[in-house]
């Protein structure tokens, strides 16, 4: 029997592990999530068999909650609506921590003259690092859910941090070589923890919550663990470690592409814009998109429509755009062209160019086509044009490009731009679409930004 | 109220095309042509049919508006006439149109801004220009534009020198790269360089030039050093061309005379230079407008009118501007002239 | 110093489970695209749901009258299980975006 | 040795160059150019100067091989004499020469094999005239080639239907697409399919061909019901195309008449046509060898010698293909036809 | 002391991981060997301080040995040639499987009646796979070394293979039951080992052989994993576990390169052309050439010559050959290419294609610039081009093609042809090129081909 | 079975590391490309040469006297560090084949 527990844990391990293997690539990844939750079932069978030296007792109460729980979460997942994902996410990761914690305090309610030092330990780990995650989940939660919008320092936030820290393991350890779990520094120790994930998560906001939900993520974890250390539980113990040390990469990761250190988001407490993300001198923001979002937005969207302008031309990326297109065509994605008739520096510039490439003339739309095309359109790629996408043509009467005809890109419901930096157009003025909340944008010369979109492309398909 | 289209002495292409016609008697106009002496092919293609064609005399007789594209010495009782009368080159005929009676306005005389590109037949006319051109040269260069390795031997590629990369020369050098041939160009506004490598031209540099970019997309004249110094290096570029084309053109100047007689010397017999800014004096010494002259060996081609060749699509790209520039100026079936609006304060000239 | 090396020697294997799982989240996590990002910390999530295991342990141990256990060791129950069940739904549900019908 | 190069009255192009006459000397051969009446420009960046010309005369009396391109009544004390005499064609030429005292040789004779490409007049000739053929309807037709979409409008790309895809058909198929043109093209061998697409075109099918690789490269006569089906599919495509290229020939005997009256009719006014088989009586039912008649709107440009109308290139490989002919029959300073080599044994004619 | 041991061990085993991870990239791959070898000597340093119940003695030995060891294999590794490099290892290989014999033996002679079975055991096993990979490796070498070509299979002998597996591991648990190591099933036990691994390789040769000796690596790796096992040494053990598991891998990965099983490689014991390789029915064979392999041959060439011709203008491939040209020119490889008069179906058929892709004029050799070319190139890549490479032109009098000048692609070092299969050119005839020995084809529509090169060039990159 | 289910209990983390160090090893070697395969199996060669550890343990054990063993675990010693030494030093000659300036 025990044997079989051992490698029903085992199998669980793997599972696990090969489940996160195959989020490689979003045609596998489905698949892998059903095999995580496979080992996560065999691993819940394990720890029902397990022969335990008082076992065997109370399978009502288990039942019963089992029963509880899924009904109160398979509703809300199914529910949710896809843009309020990452806060149920965050939710969810609360909640396992919050189940760490109750673990924890129960242990330490039990502990006696005979306990070692090092499961007193590590059953503090768990109520810790368990309940910092709860707090912290729950008011990231509350944060991208928009039910708290204020971001707050207190002066001295760091120095807090540290005492903060500092305090809640003296208590850990004070608990720990104590024989009597049950007295104010656990209860304390508690509330401090409690304190601390709110107090942790509470200055940081906007674009920096997916690295904290991340970070969160793999704290729930790493209690996860510290809880299976308490029973030797190795499932608990290997899953909970492969959950801390792989959400902790993910969330350098996410740093990494915002071009900040962990530090910075963590420790300086406020938002501050990354060499990323420009903004205007105003308050208004230019939004980035990352490679394989660009890449996979349009690989799985139903049709592109390519806005090439005079940058397209600059960057001599007209080829680049064909092979690009072609890769998304063999997927069954339409790509089109829409040549406005002023894009680029000569008439009949952007014909040039795309002729040169071998775009067949059917492709090009000009601009009533399009204009009419861009209503059904999933993603629009803006390659370095810029005058002619100009809203303010439109609406703003001020504008020395007022009354002239443009492409209404904002009617498609992406919006791609790709332009190497702040860079005016042949006008000169600004363009508010670059900083509309449809737009996204992809920096750096549109040859080789093409290059990096086919490069992700190739890997996807 | 009715448009009268008035013919051209020296130019085949007409304003106006069936397109235009017909939306402009949505607009409530109705449009006369003069009749031509005797119709040709594209002129039915244009226009689908001789319904339009009407006397002269009925044209300047009955028109509320008259459109042309030169000026002519013609009474009428129109009260606008909307032409290409080149005041700047042209300053006696814009006298001339100030004592009649009527309002004048001068398509070329429209800001280059982005708004009023649609408007503006230079462009419109030049881009036409710049790919005849090449056409033309190609036609008459006694070998291949593009590189050939055959089993008869392998031939080099010819080289194309372009001179005065505005819309004509750049789609000079677009032209002459589809067709293979190497291309450089040359100009003194410095923004051009990155136009002309965004068509796949090589640019050549001469330092010093003076660009004012407050001249509005137009040329300025330039120092006699520089001058001097582009000589210097254009002597070089053009003893290896074997095509040149040359587009440059200074508002209401004669044009510069870029290429000297050492240079055309330089060249290689069987040579051809295309001069667009023939009308203006022409870039080189020995241009002659409207003829073809051979002189040491090269074949130079005055021409400004190279649209013409094309006159089908000329027409209709001609129409089209001058549409675009009605539409702004036709309120409810009448002409209203706002003369806040840039566009139509620079048209009107009296 | 001396009790380090004590707790090296004793927990050995342990450790070296430890840093071999850190290799490989390493290995795992950097080839998964920035765009699976999201389904991944989601699918990481469901999996620290394995806290639910430790729930169970700790009520099967508990005596039947010892309710404050019982009722607690519920609660981690309810709260891990939440955690498994939408966490995996959800992810399965993200994961469901990206599907298309390819030829 | 010597060799004289004879004019040939209607052809414009000479079969020789200053690097084969340096390679010629090589070979211990002189090299004698007829005189011309007036010296043109391209003459002499072909020869480097007039060094080479004598009399006639002197030619007819002096040189031990004869070299032209057409054939012409004379008198001779050449031993061998070197042409394109279209023994097919013209098989009254061949008469004549086989009552001279002399070894005649037909370049055009030469079979088309890999090795024997070096010498195919028909080939580089062909080559040049589809380039210039796409040139001369690119210059005539009264609109762009390529698409434009401008901000006086939009301009679709012209048509082109390339008829016969041999040689000159597949190098206009691709000049045309290097300037933007749409293309189709349309041939009876069935192997030229894949040909046009490697170069961007469309190829027409029609069902039915006969195509035989027995004939070494050349097309033969099709069946009465094949030739309705083209009718049927040509019909289609000549109507939507605005430049039609014909080159459709067979080998001794009239060109194929391909392009019907009704299907002329069809077309747009404006619209061209270049029939490169004008002289062995034209793939249309106007055409008119060497000259331009405009039917029905249509312009049809009858040239079977368009090569000519790039003098330079199209004389250097004539005489790069004549001098790889005849190093192939010179051993050491004297002429020795090796009978047992196809190529030699299929040029001599008599 | 036994702690810092334990960590040096740790260390030790990490850095074999993290050299063979860094095995990746050419770029890391040197920094992964000197990692690895780090590695390798804090092993080393580990096993010399190792508390050990009788240790302490014998350093004079160890020290002699260590030097007579160096002495021998640092020459040997410095002086061989390059293209002897392959045997080398699989002669090191075959010393490293002696080494573990050599162990097992003084173990197994060593064993008294207090020793578990399961120590035994291991001990046979150290033993019986190193013999076998040693004289397996050194059989290999010397085929290798083509000091032994013969490949002969007696009849039978999948039979006499289980055979002698079924003995070997008989004698073995014969062994680890009894109490006394030496005697007769010590030594049968060896001498069928050491024939064994004559016998399993012996049948097998060309290009089978990395195969084998990828094998024979994770066998060794095995050995040396059994050997730690009965010092219950962890670098030795994870160390070897680690070859053993990612040899066996490679293996793997290297049978299926050559579209086969490895059962088919072992077991059917013979040479057969795998599916990939063509043969011209005559007993010219047609090798094959990898992605990877075509694309760093490139990257790491100082010139490559492209010999385009019809196939390259069927496949539409201009641009992206150009695009590859880009690539190599940003790693400083310079790229030209050769048109031949004739390539194509037109005269300038090359021209025009190229032209289009926009590669320069200076880039193109006509025939002469390009034969003297050819002379100092290091790669000539011939896309979709068959007559006008085939070197019966030159000296086959009886070919239809003969007299007609070629392009002498068998005068660069490397020679690879892209078609898309055994088609032949405009003439219809055969191509003794592609039989040639330098000549490597790589199979597949050249568009396709060249994009697979792109790829491999940008992960490289 | 009874026996099985023992030898896993007991050698429970032996067996967490072995499959582990598969896995990893997996990971690992499937992302070198097909061109380092001659070098990645050279290298891996060499750390086989940890055999040599053995070798070394062995002859510390051993009696000063105990010839047979002394001059076999040299014997081991000498074989396992030619392959080490001998596998680095190749290992690096291949991959400087490698090596090229790049700007
Ligand atoms: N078509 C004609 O005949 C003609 C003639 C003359 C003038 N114009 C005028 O030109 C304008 C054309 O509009 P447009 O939208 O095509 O161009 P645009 O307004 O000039 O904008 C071009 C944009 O491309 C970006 N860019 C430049 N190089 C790039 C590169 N290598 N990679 C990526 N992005 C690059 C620039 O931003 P960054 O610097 O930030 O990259 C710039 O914002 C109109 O205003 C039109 O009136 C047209
Ligand atoms: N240039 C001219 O003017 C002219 C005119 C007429 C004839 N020719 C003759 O044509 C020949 C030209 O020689 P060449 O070497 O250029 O071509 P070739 O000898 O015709 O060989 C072309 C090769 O390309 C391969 N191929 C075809 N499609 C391919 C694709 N999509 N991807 C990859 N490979 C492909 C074919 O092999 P697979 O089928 O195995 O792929 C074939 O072996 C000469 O014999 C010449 O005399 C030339
Ligand atoms: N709406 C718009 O935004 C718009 C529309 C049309 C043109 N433009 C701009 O105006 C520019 C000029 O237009 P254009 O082609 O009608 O000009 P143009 O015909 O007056 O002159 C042609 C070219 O010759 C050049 N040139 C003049 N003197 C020269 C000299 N000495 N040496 C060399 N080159 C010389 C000029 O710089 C110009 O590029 C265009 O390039 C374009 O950028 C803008
Ligand atoms: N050395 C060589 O290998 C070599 C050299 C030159 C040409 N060739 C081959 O010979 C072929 C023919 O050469 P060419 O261009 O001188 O031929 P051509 O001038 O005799 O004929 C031109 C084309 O017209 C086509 N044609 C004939 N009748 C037709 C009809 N009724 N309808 C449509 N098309 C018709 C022919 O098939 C041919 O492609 C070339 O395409 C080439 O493949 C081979």
């Amino acid at each position: 029997m025990e044997s079989l527990v051992s490698i029903l844990y085992m199998i669980a391990v793997f599972a696990f592990a090969y489940g996160i293997r195959m989020m490689r690539s979003p045609k596998t990844a489905k698949q892998g999530n059903v095999i995580s939750l496979i080992g996560m079932l065999l691993g819940l069978l394990g720890s029902l068999i397990q022969p335990l030296p008082l076992g065997d007792n109370n399978y009502l109460w288990i039942v019963m909650s089992m029963f509880i729980g899924s009904a109160i979460g398979l509703p809300l997942a199914q529910k949710v609506k896809m843009t309020a994902m990452p806060q149920l996410v965050a939710m969810f990761n609360g909640l396992g921590g919050a189940s760490a914690t109750v673990i924890g305090i129960v242990e330490l309610l039990n502990i006696n003259a005979q306990t070692p030092f090092s499961s007193k330990f590590i059953s503090v780990l768990a109520l810790l690092i368990g309940a910092i995650s709860f707090t912290g989940s729950i008011l990231a939660y509350l944060k991208l859910e928009g039910k708290l919008r204020k971001q707050w320092v207190v002066p001295g936030h760091n120095a807090l941090n540290l005492l903060l820290l500092v305090i809640m393991f003296g208590l850990g350890i004070l608990i720990a070589t104590g024989t009597n779990g049950i007295g104010w520094p656990l209860w304390v120790m508690l509330a401090l923890s409690l304190f601390y994930g709110v107090f942790f998560v509470f200055p940081i906001g906007g674009a920096d919550m997916p690295v904290v939900i991340s970070l969160l993520n793999s704290l729930t974890g790493l209690s996860a663990a510290a809880a299976g250390g308490i029973y030797g539980n190795k499932a608990m113990l290997i899953g909970g470690i492969l959950v801390g040390a792989s959400g902790t990469i993910l969330t350098l990761m996410m740093c990494q592409a915002m071009n900040r250190s962990l530090w910075n988001v963590i420790l300086a407490g406020k938002f501050t814009a990354g060499s990323g993300a420009s903004s205007n001198g105003t308050d208004q923001v230019m939004k980035e998109i990352t490679k394989p979002d660009a890449a996979i937005l349009m690989q799985y969207s139903k049709n592109v429509l390519v806005i090439p302008g005079y940058g397209l031309a600059v960057s001599q990326a007209q080829k680049i755009v064909k092979e690009m297109d072609d890769l998304l065509g063999g997927v069954d994605v339409s790509v089109k062209y829409a040549i406005h008739p002023v894009a680029g520096r000569m008439p009949g510039h952007m014909n040039v160019l795309l002729a040169e490439a071998d775009v067949p003339y059917e492709k090009l739309l000009d601009l009533d086509d399009a204009n009419a095309a861009l209503k059904n359109t999933d993603v629009v790629l803006i390659i370095g044009a810029n005058d002619v996408v100009n809203p303010s043509a439109n609406d703003d009467p001020g504008s020395p490009i007022y009354g002239m005809p443009i492409l209404n890109a904002l009617d498609a419901k992406h919006v791609i731009v790709m332009k190497r930096g702040r860079g005016a157009g042949y006008s000169g003025i600004e363009n508010p679409l670059f900083y509309h909340d449809k737009t996204k944008l992809y920096f750096g010369d549109a040859k080789a930004s093409l290059n990096e979109i086919i490069a992700e492309l190739k890997e996807n398909l | 109220m009715k448009l009268g289209v008035l013919r051209t002495t020296d130019r085949e292409i007409l304003p106006m095309s069936k397109k235009v016609i017909g939306k402009l008697a949505g607009l409530g106009f109705e449009v006369l042509i003069e009749r031509p002496e005797e119709v040709v092919q594209w002129e039915l293609t244009l226009f689908g049919g001789t319904d339009y064609y009407v006397d002269k005399a009925t044209i300047l007789e009955q028109s509320d508006v008259l459109l042309s594209i030169g000026y002519q010495d013609v009474q009428t009782k129109a009260k606008y006439w909307l032409g290409e009368f080149q005041p700047f080159n042209f300053p006696e005929v814009e006298e001339k149109l100030k004592s009649l009676d009527l309002v004048a306005m001068s398509m070329d005389m429209i800001p280059r801004i982005s708004r009023a590109q649609s408007m503006d037949v230079l462009s419109s006319m030049a881009s036409i220009a710049g790919y005849k051109a090449v056409l033309e040269a190609a036609n008459q260069l006694p070998q291949y534009f593009p590189m050939m390795i055959t089993a008869a031997g392998s031939i080099r590629p010819a080289k194309v020198l372009v001179v005065g990369a505005g819309v004509a020369g750049l789609q000079a050098v677009a032209t002459a790269k589809r067709l293979g041939a190497i291309i450089e160009a040359f100009d003194t506004r410095t923004a051009v360089k990155e136009e002309v490598e965004s068509l796949g031209g090589k640019f050549v540099e001469v330092e010093g030039a003076r660009d004012e970019s407050s001249s509005g997309g137009y040329a300025v004249e330039q120092t006699e050093e520089y001058k001097q110094k582009q000589q210097e290096v254009l002597a070089k570029r053009a003893g290896d061309a074997d095509v040149i084309i040359t587009t440059a053109q200074l508002r209401g100047r004669p044009a510069p005379k870029i290429i000297s007689q050492a240079i055309i010397e330089s060249m290689k017999p069987g040579s051809v230079i295309v001069d667009l800014a023939a009308s203006t004096g022409g870039n080189t010494v020995f241009t002659e407008n409207n003829a073809t002259v051979v002189k040491h060996g090269v074949t130079i081609i005055g021409n400004s009118n190279l649209s013409d060749t094309m006159p089908l699509t000329a027409s209709e790209l001609y129409a089209n501007n001058v549409f675009n520039y009605l539409e702004l100026i036709i309120k409810e079936q009448d002409i209203v002239l706002n003369m806040e609006d840039e566009i139509i304060k620079s048209a009107t000239i009296s | 110093m001396e009790q380090i090396g004590q707790f090296v020697n004793s927990n050995l294997l342990e450790i070296y489970i430890l840093l071999m799982a850190i290799f490989l989240g390493f290995e795992l996590i950097s080839r998964v695209p920035t765009v699976l990002h999201t389904p991944l910390m989601s699918g990481t999530n469901a999996i620290s749901g394995v806290v639910t295991l430790g729930g169970i342990i700790l009520i099967r141990s508990a005596a039947a009258d010892n309710y404050v256990q019982l009722v607690l060791g519920s609660l981690a129950i309810i709260l891990g299980v939440i955690n498994i069940v939408g966490g995996y739904a959800v992810t399965d549900r993200m994961l469901k975006m990206f599907k298309k019908e390819k030829k």
